[in-house]
This record gives structure tokens, C-alpha cells and sequence, in this order.
């Protein structure tokens, strides 16, 4: 079943995603220092720095054994907002998906457990202008996506794209949580870095499948 | 970018590592840069711990010691630390009388903290936790993530702190905390942004004209930006909105906390300090204590912060008892 | 320029006010901004009084108190004081035993201080001068005004301080300053200018990337200017030029003191503590007392200075003995 | 005897300087911020300030009287090196003159005792960088101008513009004494803002002559 996504996916997904996140390093911090502390992109590259590091160490062979494993790490290095809420994400997507593979419906019930996940930790609502504005039509895509019969790659990548427009449409809003909010009308034009910078990791997480899938 | 660093990502804790030495009477470091109050946890005394990201020192490792923390957990510049290295302070804090977290209300601090509070449980550590939200600055609403903790916290740790040391239980010393915070509010402005190590520019924007008032402690933007006033002015658009919210007057005793932003020189500190208690007291305040210096600072920014407290008399109590940090030192 | 001032030329005066009103426990305010001891002159006691220019706060007024100065003289922004507010200050500070006079060397500061010295002898008041001059980035030589006083100062108002406390003579409370002196030099760099209010603009102009070595602490240029380094590299710049000229070395005690030029972050000045540290006990040298902090600072200069002070069992002890004043506190 | 200087030329003297050291207080300064600290502009501007209203609300009815008051005032109000010094010259110019009026020698004499004054303060030799190198060129072209028979006024004049020569002449110097003594080598190329305002002093001091002799 080439079409299922394994540990081998979930490392190649980590591995994007660490050269993603720093390659982006500068411009999410940029995002951040606008309307933030300017901070975002130096905490995700330290933090997948250290969890892919982790990853290529372990031995772990379903994709739970390596997501939790991320999840830890992004826990105990990233600090700030983000680190909880990635690592909390990371924790509840891999405790759906304690199994060697995955199928579409597996991508949807994972993303649904990392934005429930999200959400218990920060109590953010869509449209408060937070990571959770990529994450909830990411989820709902990947929904349909995956009832529609789509594979987990496709389902994976229209869940990115869904992310990376429901990213852009943060620029518009008031924030209300995280430290943006402090900001009030003043956070109006500017895209939230964690939006972002989930809209990057998804991405990162439908390039992997593809090749997976090539 | 002009510091005195070497590669910025060693900054903090470096600049941790000589603290500890320059300190080694008062302090000790233990594991993820978290500084313990030396010779460790007091038996029978409610520990406190405090943390949060770098950068805004002497905050909170130059207040361990005798009658305020047990521990203090240093984040990377301007980043909440994460829950492992606030376990250890936990750890270390604790004698078996419960620990008290004293966090600032922003999103990665609470997160943190609750992750390593429900750790410490797991081991038995009886953990309370009181967020400090003293800026008003920043509207509070249920749907917001509420306000900011800034200045006010060196009064919570203070005055907690010797709650603790004279021996009240976890129950007690959280109630004083959380009636410290009740009972204050603060607002800060920026003349200048400052700028993270590992960032290399500026926080924010400042034409050389402008100040940014309502300025977080994390090089933020504040909640306005307006044209540079006298030092009366200024300190006009602190400390009206800060009593006001305080809802302080007449008859009343308050201490009067004007903050530096770490760098703005002492004798400016003094010059709002000057008009910001004429103030008060031309409202019927009586100001009975001062604090005035750089506590809960934003690297290099230029600015200050003028934060009220009401005082009760344990209040005043607490905060006149005896005190032996690196910051912070009277009686001892 | 921006500064939380109100006009430039009541600077000063409302900076002593504030200060005095915010340490009324401590001080009193007497003519000509001097910032006296609360309770005036102690029977018996030898009177220290020191001034110099303002903008180096703390120094001189913050050490006011038991154990420090009996009384500061702040002059006009790093501008030396005239007569009349040093007599005020010497009278203030006589209760028979005589007075000795701290003073940087600066041809200004000498002048005014000889000036009053002489107005003091004709109202019979013993003076003793003790002129300190710890800065080795300056070349000493007969035809020269000679080396400048820097943050040594502070260790030498502090330890002579605690001489005259515990009842030592003129005579003896002068040796004690004079040794301080001898056994201490140091050295400061500034990574930016700093702006006096009434000039508007910087003191000098420093590009991006350039520092001033040798900085001194009135805004003047330093000993030369070289590319901006690592923390540790300026530290040795700063640390080697004061061993050597000091003739420390293995077996030896020093207290270590950075001193931080008013506009450098905590964090940064213990990174160059930790360098430097490091670099005495590399030689053999035992770092057995430390301050690091703002204590004679130069505005919102961002920079800092190194001094390394020989310490002798008796200076230990005088050092460690009891200080409770607004910048240096301890015991009390 | 209109040739001669009486109190009513100090006192215009001292109002000339005080105009004079106003008006030229940036230009000091910038000069001092050079190689010494940017005050001596400002310590001068205040300092004269006050040493003119002093001497407006007093009756001093001789060259020395008003001079001794200027002294006095200076000494107290100005500070900083230029204090004593300055204060110091006058203070001996004042002892030297305290009559009525003084003639050309009388002048010289004057001349002679202010610069004596801030050498027994001061210690700094012709060639130090300093207002000492304003003030000798100054006191020997006053003891020619005297010597030769002209009037008090030409002698001042002679002086003055011996001390503009002498200002200007320490540009090439090496800083012996004073703030820009710290700067060694690298106080070359720059004037000394001492001999500036010693040059700018007698030039008032000239006027002040020029007008009451007209
Ligand atoms: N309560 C919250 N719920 C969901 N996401 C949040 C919340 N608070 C903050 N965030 C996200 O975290 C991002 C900021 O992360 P980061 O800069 O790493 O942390 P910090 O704000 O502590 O510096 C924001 O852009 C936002 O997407
Ligand atoms: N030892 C000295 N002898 C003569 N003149 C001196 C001496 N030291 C300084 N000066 C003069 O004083 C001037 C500086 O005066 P000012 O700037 O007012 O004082 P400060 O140097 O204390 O700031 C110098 O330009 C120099 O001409
Ligand atoms: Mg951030
Ligand atoms: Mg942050
Ligand atoms: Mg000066
Ligand atoms: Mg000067």
C-alpha cells in the first residue's frame, strides 16, 4: 500500500519541515516583529533543529512514535506561545496515529486531533487572527478531501493550500489572543507569523507525501 | 547591532553563567540556566519561582535570595522558557510546603508554566500560580488574551517573598500575591526599541520625533504612538490612565515604582519620579513608598514604566521586611 | 535627541530633587543641590563629601548614607562643581573630625575642590584631599593634567567610607582612600556616544561598527577607536592594559568591578564579568569581591569599563562592612 | 583723561563678553565637543550671564571693583575648569587695578596678572593647548603696545588680536593639560575652545576701549 503514510513520511516531513522553517527563518521573525516580539522564526528553527536531530536518532517506526517524539522536543525547546501549542498539536496528532500507516482518512483525523489539540491550549477562535486560522480550513479541507476518495498525499496537499490561503486571510484581522492582541486595530494588515509558519509546516507535510507517493 | 556579545546565541546564557559568579553568595545555578537561591530550598517555606524570556534583567535571577525567590527560570531572549527548566526550579524550590508560580500574563508564559505545574503534580510538588496582568496599557476582555504582566511583578515577587520567608502556608502567600496584583497597575513608554541579539534590528520603528506609549516589555509595539513631550507630559499619560484604572484617591497610601527600560539614565528615572509623585499627592495620595531604578527592564530600549500599588499595612509590612538579592537588598 | 527631561537647563536640579524625595530615609537636600546624609554630620566622625559633574548617576549622590559619602556635590551636566555647594557640602559633613574630599581627576573638578578647601580651612575645617585617577587608557607623566578618575571612584568612597564609619582619623581615613587608589586602575569602552541635554547632540560621532577604547566618562573620545568585537575580545582590550599597569598577578586577591556606562543592559555587562573573570583566574589571580552594575555611568552611553582593584586583608574587611545608602547597600 | 579705562569700560566689557560668549555659545561648544566634553560654550554663556547682572545691580565704581565681582561670580557659577581659571584671573586683574582708571601700562599690568593667575592655577606652559596660549602672545604684544606709548584702547586691541593669532595657533598643537590632554595625538587639527574664548574676551575687551575712546 504505497498510498499509506509511514514513519518513513513522518521523518521526510520533518526533515522539509526543519529546512523550511529555517530556510523561512528571518521572514517569520519579520512577520513576528511587526505585530509580535520577533521572535517566531528563531524559536521553530531552534526547536526542528532539535527535533529532527531527535528524529534521526530514534529508532521510532510508526508515524505516532515519531510525531510524539517531535512533540516532546518542540515541548522542551521552543518555549514562547508557539512551543506549547506546536507540542501540544504534535502530542494529539500522534496519538491517533500509533499505527505504522495511514490512510486519508487517518491525514484528517490527525490534523483534526493537532487543531484540537491547538485550540485546548490557547482558546483561540477562528478569526482571532492565530495559527488556528490555517489550521481550521486545513482541517475542514482535508475533510473533504478525504471523503471525496482523494489519497493522503492529496488530501495533504489540499489541506496545505487551504492553510496557506487561510494564512493570507489573517492579514485583514484584529487580533484577539496571543501577543499580537496587544497590538489591537494596529495588527490590522499584517499576516500572523504562527498562521504562517503552520501553513509552511503543512506544506512541508504534503511535499513529503508526494514524494512518497512519486 | 552593537552589544556586548559574543555569538548571540550564547547570550543568555552566558551572560546567566556570570551572574551566577559575580553572585555566588546569593545564588547557584542549576540545570537549563535556572538560578536557585543558594544553600537551597528553606524547610517548612513555601518556595517561589519565577521566569520567563531574557533580556529584562535584573528580573527575575537578580531577585533570588533570601526573602523573595527561591528560583528564577531565564528564557531565551524575550521567550518564555519551556516547562522542563521551570520543573527544576519547582524541584528545587519546594521543601515539601507547596510552590508558588509568579508568571506574566502572555500566552507562552501561561502555557509554559501550566505544562510544568501539571508536571510537578505528577510528582507530588503542590504547585498555586498567580499571573501578573498589571498593565493597563493593554484592554482586558474575556475574548482578549488580557492584559500584560510588566513592572509590577518585582512587587509581587517582593512582597510574596516575604510572606513566604516568614512562614505562611502556599494558601496564604498566593492570596498576597494575588492581592499585590490586584492592587497595582502600570504603564510604560518607549523613546527608543531595542534590539534581540539574535534578531540584529531594532523591535520597532521609532522616528526621532515619536514615542510609543503603552510599550511592552518585550521591544512590542504599545498601544500608541505620539510626539515626543517633556518629562511632565510624559509622565502625565503614564500615571493618569495607571490611577485611574487603580481607581486610587484621596486618603489613600500607595507605592509609587518608576521603572528604567534599562537604558535610560537614573537621573531622567528621577525626574518623572519627581512630577509622578507631585501628581499623587496633588490628588490627596500619600506616597509612603518609592522604588525607583531599572527592575524589569527591555535590554537597551530608552523608556520607563510608573506602576501605583495600594498599600494595605501588611502590604507595607511585607514589603519593608528584610531582603538579600542582587537587585534588591535592605535589612540583611 | 530624545530624553525624558523637561527644560534642558533644570535638568539637573529636578534630578536631585526627585532622588532626594524618592530616598528621603537616606538623604537631605541642602543648598546648591547637595545631597547630604539624613540626620546631618555623625559625632566624631571623619566627613567624606565628593562631587564632580552630573549625568554619572548613581555617582555621587546614590552613595550617600552610612557607611559612604556624608554628602555630594552634583555640578552642572559633566561639569564640575563650583565652591560654594563643595563648602556647603564639607560644612555638612564636619562635626570637628575634619573632612576628606573625593575628587576625580579633572582639572576642573581639582580646581573647584582646591578652591574650597582653601574657604573651608578659613572657616577651620581640616581638609584632606585625596584625588582619584584609576584610568590607564590615559598616559600619567609630569607635563600631562595625568590620568583621569573613573569607576574606581566608587570603591574608593566606599572602603574609605567605612574607614571614617568605624572611627579612623583624617589622617587614617586619607591612607585608606590613598591605598584604594594606588592598588586600582581601569579601563572603559564605549559602543555609543551619549547626549548631554543642553548640547542636543552626541559628544562624538561613532560609525556602525566602530568602538572607543579608553572612553572616558564625560562623553570625551577615547584612547583610540577600533572595529567593533566580540565581547570577550573587548574585554581583554579593556582587562590587559589594567593588569599590567597594575602589576597583579598570581596569588594575588582583587576585587573585579564592570561597571556598566548607563545605556548597556545586565545582561551584557555580566558576559564581560564571566570574560574577565575568567581571564584574572587564568592568571593565577583571585577575583574575592565583585560589583557588577551601573555605578559611574556617563548618560545613556552604551558601553562599560573594567576595574581591578589589590585587595589587602583590611580592605576586605572595609569593603565588606556595613553600606546603606540608594546605589550600595548591604549589612543594613 | 578719556584715554584712560575706568569702572563704566569694565562694565561694558562685561557686557560685550557676555553678548559675545552668547552668541558664540554653540560654536564653543562644538569646538570643546571636539576634544574636550561640549560644555565650555554653555559654562560660559551661564557663567557670564550671571557675572553681568551681577555687576548691573552693583555700585563698583572701579576697574578692580567690578572686575573682583566678575571674578566672584565666574568662580561660582561657571565650573568646570574654565570656573577657576577665568575665575582666578580676573580675581588678580582685580587686585592689580583697583582704582579709578588705568592707563596703557595699566593694562599691560592687568594683562600680565590675569594670565599669571591662571598659570599659578592651571599649571600649563605656553604650547599646552590651553588659554595660556591666548593669554602670553596677548600679555606681550599688550607690554609692546604699552611700552611704545599708545593709547589703553590700541593696547587692548594689540592684545586681542595677538590672542585671535594665539587661538588660532593651537590648532597644529598636541594637548598637554586640560579634557583634550586625554586625547593625545588626536587633539591635532582641532582648536582649543579656551584659547577661543580668551581671544573672543579681549576682542570684547578691546571694543569695550575702542567705543570709549570714539
Ligand atoms: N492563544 C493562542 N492560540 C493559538 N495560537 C496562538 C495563541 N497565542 C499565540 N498564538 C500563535 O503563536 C504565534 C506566536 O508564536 P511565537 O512568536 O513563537 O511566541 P511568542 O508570542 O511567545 O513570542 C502567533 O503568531 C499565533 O499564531
Ligand atoms: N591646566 C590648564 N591650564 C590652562 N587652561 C586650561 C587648563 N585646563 C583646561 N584649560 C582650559 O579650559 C578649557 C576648557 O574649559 P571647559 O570646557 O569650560 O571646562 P572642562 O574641561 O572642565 O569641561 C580648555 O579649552 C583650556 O583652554
Ligand atoms: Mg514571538
Ligand atoms: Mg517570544
Ligand atoms: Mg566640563
Ligand atoms: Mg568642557
Amino acid at each position: 500500500m504505497t498510498a499509506q503514510l509511514n514513519a518513513a513520511w513522518a521523518r521526510r516531513f520533518i526533515d522539509l519541515a526543519t529546512d523550511v522553517v529555517t530556510t523561512k527563518r528571518v521572514d517569520l521573525s519579520e512577520l513576528d516583529r511587526a505585530i509580535g516580539d520577533g521572535d517566531h522564526g528563531e524559536n521553530l528553527a531552534r526547536g526542528f533543529a532539535a527535533a529532527n536531530r531527535a528524529v534521526q536518532e530514534s529508532e521510532a517506526d510508526t508515524v505516532g512514535g515519531v510525531l510524539k517524539l517531535v512533540a516532546t522536543t518542540l515541548m522542551s525547546t521552543v518555549g514562547g506561545a508557539a512551543g506549547p501549542l506546536y507540542g501540544t498539536a504534535f502530542l494529539r496528532a500522534a496519538k491517533v496515529s500509533n499505527v505504522e500507516a495511514i490512510d486519508a482518512v487517518g491525514v484528517h483525523t490527525l490534523l483534526d486531533a493537532a487543531l484540537e489539540g491547538i485550540v485546548a491550549r490557547g482558546k483561540a477562535n477562528a478569526g482571532d487572527k492565530t495559527m488556528v486560522d490555517a489550521w481550521t480550513p486545513a482541517v475542514e479541507a482535508a475533510g473533504e478531501a478525504s471523503a471525496a476518495g482523494e489519497s493522503p498525499a492529496a488530501t495533504l496537499r489540499a489541506a496545505a493550500d487551504a492553510a496557506a490561503r487561510g494564512a493570507e486571510a489573517t492579514e485583514p484581522l484584529v487580533a484577539l489572543k496571543g501577543r499580537a492582541s496587544y497590538l489591537g486595530e494596529r495588527s490590522v494588515g499584517h499576516r500572523d507569523p504562527g498562521a504562517e509558519s503552520s501553513a509552511l509546516l503543512l506544506d512541508a507535510a504534503a511535499r513529503a507525501a508526494a514524494e512518497d507517493s512519486a | 547591532m552593537k552589544k556586548l556579545i559574543n555569538d548571540p546565541t550564547n547570550a543568555t546564557s552566558e551572560a546567566v553563567e556570570g551572574f551566577v559568579l559575580a553572585h555566588s553568595d546569593l545564588v547557584t545555578q542549576l540545570d537549563g540556566l535556572v538560578v536557585a537561591r543558594a544553600g537551597g530550598a528553606v524547610a517548612g517555606k513555601v518556595g517561589i519561582v519565577s521566569g520567563g524570556g531574557s533580556g529584562h534583567e535584573p528580573l527575575h535571577a537578580g531577585f533570588v535570595g533570601v526573602g523573595m525567590l527561591d528560583a528564577a527560570v531565564p528564557g531565551a531572549m524575550f521567550t518564555s522558557p519551556t516547562p522542563d527548566p521551570i520543573v527544576v526550579a519547582t524541584k528545587a524550590a519546594d521543601s515539601g510546603a507547596g510552590v508558588l508560580h509568579i508568571v506574566k500574563n502572555y500566552t507562552g508564559d501561561v502555557l509554559n508554566f501550566e505544562t510544568a505545574a501539571e508536571l510537578a503534580d505528577a510528582e507530588d510538588i503542590e504547585v498555586a500560580t498567580v499571573i501578573v496582568n498589571d498593565d493597563v496599557a493593554v484592554e482586558d476582555s474575556l475574548y482578549t488574551a488580557g492584559r500584560r504582566g510588566v513592572a509590577g511583578t518585582v512587587l509581587v515577587e517582593k512582597i510574596a517573598g516575604a510572606a513566604a520567608e516568614r512562614g505562611d502556608d502556599l494558601a496564604a502567600v498566593t492570596q498576597v500575591a494575588t492581592d499585590v496584583n490586584a492592587n497595582m497597575r502600570s504603564m510604560g513608554v518607549a523613546l527608543t526599541a531595542c534590539t534581540v541579539p539574535h534578531a540584529g534590528k531594532p523591535s520597532f520603528e521609532l522616528a526621532d520625533d515619536e514615542i510609543e506609549i503603552g510599550i511592552g516589555i518585550h521591544g512590542e509595539p504599545g498601544r500608541r504612538r505620539v510626539p515626543l513631550a517633556s518629562a511632565d507630559e510624559i509622565t502625565d499619560m503614564l500615571l493618569d490612565p495607571v490611577v485611574e484604572d487603580l481607581g486610587v484617591g484621596e486618603g489613600e497610601e500607595v507605592l509609587l515604582l518608576v521603572n528604567g527600560m534599562g537604558g535610560t539614565p537614573a537621573s531622567e528615572l528621577a525626574i518623572v519620579y519627581r512630577h509622578a509623585r507631585a501628581r499623587l499627592e496633588a490628588r490627596g495620595i500619600t506616597v509612603a513608598r518609592s522604588l525607583v531604578g531599572n527592575y524589569v527592564t527591555s535590554l537597551e530600549m530608552q523608556g520607563a514604566s510608573v506602576t501605583v500599588l495600594r498599600l494595605s499595612e501588611s502590604m507595607k509590612e511585607l514589603y519593608d521586611a528584610p531582603v538579600k538579592t542582587a537587585a534588591l537588598r535592605w535589612g540583611l
